[in-house]
């Protein structure tokens, strides 16, 4: 696959919006091509080469390539934004909105991120070896339809609000996270591997939330019916299964009422 | 050494402050109303002070010296309460969770008694923060 | 003769009650009586014919002392600046109308700045939760005419809002609660034992930060399943007795505040009480209410949400379409980011009311503040602008809290000489124009005698 | 004033019968005249449609709770809003456009008028301030009356001359425009969590009936003698089974005469239809009873109505219809707002999204079209959308275009999931009618101007009336057989001129116009009582003062005032 390398020469003051870094922005263009695509620091207009030394072509499609950000973008927003296919490599630490809003291709982001990470994400791989802050996975303020499809995993902590409203896809956080999981979720997986400090699954409709560590404050809403074994993400465990959020409506399917599973790390 | 206690502080307002704060927030009445700190009296008992003592709070993000009182509306132990503005704002922690919001309320602080040290003045709190401090009052 | 002005709104907190009296010297210099006002109201009124005021704009000098430059120097200077950062943040609006808010809206947009107001720091939460679950509400007067029982939540109007609870929802006697107080059943739900706590038929001592896990208790007691002994401090049989007497009320009105929007989850404290008021909309009829702080604190929300589709945290930035999004658009963020690079404060404090730290990141740059008095935004501004007292020197549209409009009028003449932030805003627009000679767009200000926009070539 | 001349157009004019026939159009100092001088500016239109400005008699664009849409769905601005161009504002949003993508897209489709269907009085400065944020299109709104305290205990006792002067006083201390009722009582009863869903359901408290409301409202409309009637949304919107009690609704005008100097013939004008022609008894058996409503229209001479078109689009409903939003949120659980306000009205405000993938969202699409392609007075049936509640209004193109052309609704249905199911529950497919350019005239331009009494000012190209002249590229020659380049043709005028002015050439606006705000004064004979009642309620009921809730002049910087006299 052909590789467009894109080395930081140069930070920019304010934190710079690259709608520009994705595999369907770059495809079918040429090293120069590439340098004269636009980025925007405030209302100011650059030229994503004012910023990067950018080095190779880029594939005839987005499936055909590869991006590689080769250093710290971590004031740099937006990467992977709307990505249909191909691959994004960080390596260092990007800003907000990494991969939001993408459908399909892989993102792998060495250090960490910052907040929105696979914000209305529908498809596609994202991996983040770092941190993450707030609202992984999550959707854009008052839409329904998080996320929707894919595969996001944070290999360090995260904040609050994951898989707010989710709706479809997997979401993995080896570390620990903050508060508010699966907030309105309507489908979807969200496995933290580490501690929550609580309100895991408010409000939420259906879907299934894992905690292979501990849950500090649990809610009421939640009620345990009984104790499994289950694979999660390749390894077993014993899990207590809980439904709920008893407080919040749920459909009905088959004459059944639909509930959210929150299976938590059996004592 | 100084005592100190750990608690968790809520910052918000009070009537006391608002009439202050339309007089002017250079006002005595303005510094009287918003340098201090509500504690229970069980909390201004464990940290071995008299109430109207001074006492330096320190967060995550900064500290400030405020006069600890017992609060008018009653805080449970481990809470405390110093009215919004200049002094409560040396402590609150920017961060929001991102919703733009800093933490005003619920963040956690140590309290230790500085009978010794001086509350600054709304103006010099703030335009010493930003190097604009040249003294006075 | 002395003059008597009445049904005057008063510019203090969001309550934002237009039936003050107030008592007008001869010569309209001076106010010499203000009636029906509380402590705040009263303050405000009086402090503005006080010797004191700043009358002209102030620039920092090299030696960082502030001397005084005309208001054309003023404007000239605002102009430059919003034109040369890359990033303007405009943000305040706390205490001014909705005529200056459209009209700053002409200057965000030129300047490419992101628009933000006090919500941002206050209610911006609020606005979070409304995107996610709707806002079932009513009017103010629905709730002193119907409301049975009144729930305050991490609110204290007795401190916040001292008329509310006078005006509008506890004491008032309404068309169908005759009774007044006698009609209502008052819930506080509060870590503190406040002062609206002691007026309150019910208080439940909820322990600081889990008001969350509180209203995930009440709405899973409401659909019938089993709660735990306690719930984040606060014993079954309370939860219970407020779940109760909800179900038995003919109109709940909850009222909320910042203990809510300020503490750990911030907007899901406020969706999950929203959730509440549509589940006992299945059962009887409630509504919900944000305690918004200032009188015309809703008004950018409303002035902005028509121009923009945003009640705040914009950035236009981009010229052709604005973004929001809370978290990156909204002030603090934006400071403690450095990710703007000059700073307009307009009507509010942010010397006092931001967190010391974001204050500290934004005087990096040039900072403006524009405001009728001496705060600390003022005193450590490179240029401070000085404007007539909306409420009392100027009057206009607000928005109270219940998002009804509310045409305040004036009751003085501002100081010789002292301008509306509407007129303010719109020198500053049409000088930004002179110096990128653009034709300005569709602009009809009586006090500017304008051209149209763009005409038929 | 420039003027202008243009030439050789195929012009469409239904209130003097041109029917396409080639001719100009002269406009000086912003009217249309008999003929233009040497030095007029000439526009060829020679291939070209050519009408005057459109007119449209409901639309929720500008207030509380059009606003209360756009602050709650910022999911609706995101990638849906237009680029702006230099020298404009921005236009953000889609169903629930901004002021100012609101005013620049009516004009790109040639609309000069739009009437704000739902004004709640107490916000009435809101919805003004709105209105002057507006650019180029003329604009009045409706203040609601079917729930309003004093109306209620004045029409309960029967009282038409004291309802009268309550709502002359109303409509000049709102600025508003004329009568609008929207579910009569159900809205009050809202106020406990209740509904009135037929016409004889009590209001509580109140114990007076819709039946009764609707029926002293008409007369206290005529008394008045009001350029526009009462302008109604019926009670039990939405439901199955709600073609009766819309049928019985109409029913309370019969025998009743329009009295006034406008030109008005009618005394009801039934709003967005659509949503009140529902068959069946559940969702089960959902289905159209568009014929059973029209023909009882077509053989009235005193109703008006329009469609509310629905338009397959993700929208946002939005009525004064309290009790209908919280049902309908029951129905999708999306996001719920609610206002309801003290002693007039109440709103609601839920996202929805008409998926063709769903049979009864079909059937409603279907149901919208019926109801014009069966009427028989296109003079009575307007185009709407209730915007944005069936949809927004930007799709009127595609409205025109589905009635104009039977390939393209075939196409339509095609694409439903449920096609057969949509099929069957509905006369669409068997409906061969398509309306022409001379009825689309009728139906957004003689016909809505006329019902609003406006027929002095719109609806037509006769000397006096205003330069609102709009050219479509649309060769009624040779109607393109691609239906979306009729549609397109319609999305972006050639050319419209406002009041004599150029403001939109080749789709893109091109001036901000000179936009007015037009309301009715309503001369009553002086009434103590009502005055008194006015001054009590407000000092006991109202949390507002009586001084700061009428409208101040400012607030409606260009007024195009209409005088009424009532007499005693």
């Amino acid at each position: 696959m052909p590789i467009v390398k894109l080395t930081p020469i140069a930070q920019p003051e304010l934190c710079l919006d690259c709608y520009a870094i994705s595999p369907d922005a770059l495809a079918g263009l040429t090293e120069s091509g590439i340098a004269d695509l636009e980025v925007w620091e405030g209302k100011v207009r650059w030229r994503l080469g004012d910023f990067f030394e950018v080095s190779g072509d880029a594939g005839r499609t987005p499936d055909e390539t590869h991006v590689v950000v080769d250093g710290d973008a971590s004031r740099m927003k937006y990467i992977g934004y709307k990505m249909t296919g191909g691959m994004i490599t960080v390596n260092g630490s990007a800003d907000m909105y990494l991969g939001g809003w993408m459908k399909g291709g892989k993102i792998h982001v060495t250090g960490d991120v910052d907040s929105f990470c696979g914000i209305q994400m529908e498809g596609g791989e994202i991996m983040v070896d770092g941190r993450a802050q707030n609202h992984v996975g999550c959707a854009y303020r008052g839409d329904w339809r998080g996320m929707r499809g894919g595969t996001l995993r944070i290999r360090g902590d995260a904040g609050n609000d994951i898989g707010t409203f989710i709706n479809g896809g997997t979401i993995i956080v080896e570390g620990n996270a903050f508060i508010h999981v699966s907030t309105h979720g309507e489908g979807g997986t969200v496995i933290i591997k580490g501690d929550v400090q609580g309100r895991v699954g408010g409000q939420m409709v259906k879907g299934d939330i894992f905690v292979l560590g501990a849950i500090q404050h649990m809610l009421p809403g939640f009620k345990k019916v009984d104790t499994i074994e289950k694979e999660v993400d390749g390894q077993p465990y014993r899990l207590d299964h809980y439904v709920g959020d008893l407080g919040e409506r749920h459909p009905s399917s088959r004459g059944q009422q639909v509930l959210g599973n929150l299976y938590v790390r059996a004592a | 050494m100084n005592n100190s206690i750990q608690l968790n502080l809520i910052t918000q307002r009070a009537i006391e402050e608002g009439v202050a704060m339309e007089k002017g927030k250079t006002t005595p009445e303005y510094f009287e109303a918003c340098s201090i700190i509500e504690m229970n009296p069980e909390d201004i008992k464990q940290l071995g002070i008299y109430r109207n003592t001074n006492v330096r709070v320190t967060s995550e993000c900064g500290s400030v010296v405020v006069k600890a009182v017992v609060a008018g509306q009653y805080c449970p132990p481990g809470l405390a309460h110093i009215r919004q503005g200049v002094w409560a704002n040396q402590v609150v922690p920017p961060r929001t969770q991102s919703t733009g919001v800093p933490q005003y309320s619920g963040f956690p602080v140590t309290v230790e008694a500085a009978p010794g040290d001086r509350i600054k003045s709304a103006l010099e709190c703030v335009q010493g923060a930003c190097g604009l401090w040249n003294g006075g009052t | 003769m002395p003059v008597t002005h009445t049904q005057v709104g008063c510019p203090y907190c969001g309550a934002s009650c237009d039936d003050l009296e107030v008592v007008v010297s001869d010569d309209g210099k001076e106010i010499l009586e203000v009636r029906n006002a509380c402590a705040i109201g009263n303050e405000i009124f009086h402090h503005a014919t006080k010797p004191g005021r700043v009358t002209r704009p102030r620039l920092r000098q090299e030696d960082g002392t502030h001397k005084e430059i005309s208001y054309d120097e003023a404007v000239d200077y605002a102009a430059k600046v919003m034109i040369e950062a890359k990033k303007p943040l405009i943000y305040g609006f706390g205490s001014t109308n909705c005529e200056a808010m459209a009209a700053i809206g002409r200057v965000a947009e030129k300047g490419g700045a992101v628009l933000d107001n006090c919500a941002s720091i206050c209610h911006g939460p609020s606005f979070l939760a409304i995107f996610d679950n709707g806002y079932p509400s009513c009017t103010l007067g629905e709730v002193k005419n119907r409301a049975d029982v009144v729930l305050f939540w991490g609110c204290n109007p007795m401190h916040a809002h001292p008329r509310h609870a006078s005006r509008y929802s506890v004491f008032p006697r309404g068309f169908f609660t005759r009774r007044g107080h006698k009609n209502r059943f008052v819930i506080c739900i509060d870590p503190r034992e406040t002062d609206t706590a002691k007026i309150s038929n019910l208080h439940l001592m909820v322990n600081q930060g889990h008001d969350y896990d509180l209203f995930n208790a009440f709405r899973t007691a409401l659909r019938g399943h089993e709660i735990p002994e306690e719930v984040a401090g606060v014993p079954r049989e309370q939860i219970l007795e407020g779940v109760d007497a909800m179900k038995k009320a003919r109109f709940i009105s909850i009222f909320y505040g910042m203990g809510l929007c300020h503490t750990d989850g911030r907007n899901h404290n406020v969706d999950i009480a929203i959730s509440l008021t549509r589940d006992l909309n299945a059962i009887t009829k409630a509504t919900i209410m944000a305690m918004r702080g200032h009188y015309n604190i809703a008004g950018p929300g409303q002035v902005w949400s028509w121009s923009y589709g945003f009640p705040y945290c914009i950035d236009l930035s981009k010229g052709s379409v604005a973004h929001m999004n809370p978290g990156d658009t909204s002030s603090i963020d934006l400071a403690m980011r450095n990710d703007c690079d000059a700073f307009f404060n307009i009507g509010t404090d942010a010397g006092a009311h931001f967190p010391i730290e974001a204050v500290k990141k934004l005087r990096k740059h040039p900072w403006i503040t524009i405001d009728p008095n001496i705060c600390m935004a003022s005193e450590i501004a490179d240029l401070h602008i000085p404007v007539a007292v909306v409420g009392v020197e100027e009057g206009g549209v607000v928005y109270r809290m219940d998002n009804v409009p509310i045409q305040f009028k004036k009751v003085i003449e501002p100081p010789e000489g002292v301008i509306s932030d509407e007129e303010l805003f719109n020198r500053i627009y049409m000088r930004m124009c002179e110096l990128t000679e653009t034709e300005p767009v569709w602009i009809h200000h009586p006090a500017l005698d304008v051209a149209k926009a763009v005409t038929e070539e | 004033m420039a003027e202008l001349l243009i030439k050789n157009g195929s012009v469409f004019d239904p209130t003097r019968s041109i029917n396409g026939d080639v001719m100009d159009v002269a406009i000086r100092d912003g009217r249309i005249v008999e003929s233009a001088g040497p030095n007029a500016k000439v526009i060829d239109a020679s291939g070209k449609t050519v009408m005057s400005g459109g007119v449209d008699i409901h639309a929720h664009v500008a207030g509380p709770k059009v606003n209360a849409g756009r602050t709650m769905r910022p999911e609706d601005k995101l990638f849906k809003s237009q680029a702006a161009a230099g020298g404009y504002r921005m236009e953000m949003g889609f169903s629930i456009p901004s002021t100012f993508r609101t005013g620049y897209d009516y004009a790109r489709m040639g609309y000069a008028f739009v009437m704000e269907a739902a004004m709640p009085p107490l916000h009435s400065p809101h919805v003004h301030e709105e209105i002057h944020d507006t650019p180029i299109v003329d604009e009045a709104a409706l203040p609601v009356f079917g729930n309003n305290w004093f109306v209620l205990e004045y029409l309960k006792r029967g009282e038409i001359e004291n309802a009268a002067a309550y709502i002359a006083w109303l409509l000049k201390a709102s600025k508003g425009y004329g009568i609008k009722v929207v579910n009569p009582g159900g809205t009050e009863a809202w106020g406990w969590g209740l509904n009135c869903l037929t016409l004889d359901d009590a209001v509580p408290y109140f114990q007076i009936t819709p039946k009764e409301i609707v029926s002293g409202l008409i007369e206290t409309n005529e008394a008045l003698g009001l350029p526009h009637s009462v302008h109604i949304h019926q009670n039990d919107l939405g439901n199955p089974g709600n073609y009766r009690t819309t049928i019985d609704t109409l029913r309370l005008a019969e025998g009743v005469t329009a009295k006034n100097r406008f030109g008005r013939e009618q005394v009801i004008h039934s709003t967005h239809l659509q949503f009140h022609a529902y068959g069946g008894d559940g969702w089960g058996n959902f289905e159209s009873k568009a014929r059973e409503v029209v023909d009882y229209v077509n053989g009235q001479k005193n109703v008006t109505f329009d469609l509310g078109a629905v338009t397959l689009d993700e929208t946002t409903t939005m009525t004064a219809d309290g009790p209908f939003e919280h049902h309908l949120n029951g129905l999708n659980h999306l996001k719920w707002t609610n206002v309801d306000v003290e002693l007039e009205t109440a709103a609601g405000v839920v996202p929805y999204v008409y998926s063709p993938s769903i049979r009864v969202c079909g059937i409603q699409w279907a149901i919208g079209l019926e109801l014009a392609l069966l009427c028989k007075d296109m003079d009575r049936c307007f185009i709407s959308t209730d915007h944005p509640n069936a949809g927004p209004f930007t799709r009127y193109p595609r409205i025109y275009t589905w009635l104009m052309s039977r390939k393209f609704r075939d196409e339509t249905i095609g694409s439903f999931k449920y096609s057969d199911k949509v099929v069957a529950a509905t006369e669409i497919a068997g409906l061969d009618r398509e309306i022409s350019l001379y009825e689309i005239a009728q139906m957004t331009r003689s016909g809505p101007a006329k019902a609003l009494g406006l027929k002095d000012l719109y609806g037509g190209l006769s000397p006096g009336q205003d330069g609102n002249v709009v050219i479509y590229d649309i060769d009624p020659a040779n109607l393109p057989s691609d239906p979306s380049k009729l549609e397109a043709a319609f999305q972006r005028a050639a050319w419209f001129i406002k009041t004599g002015e150029v403001v939109v050439k080749d789709g893109e606006i091109m001036n901000h116009g000179n936009k007015r705000t037009l309301w009715v004064r309503a001369n009553v004979p002086e009434n103590p009582q009502v005055k008194r009642d006015i001054h009590d309620k407000f000092i006991k009921d109202y949390t507002v003062g009586l001084q700061n809730y009428e409208v101040r002049d400012y607030l409606a910087p260009n007024p195009y005032v209409i005088e009424v006299e009532m007499e005693a």
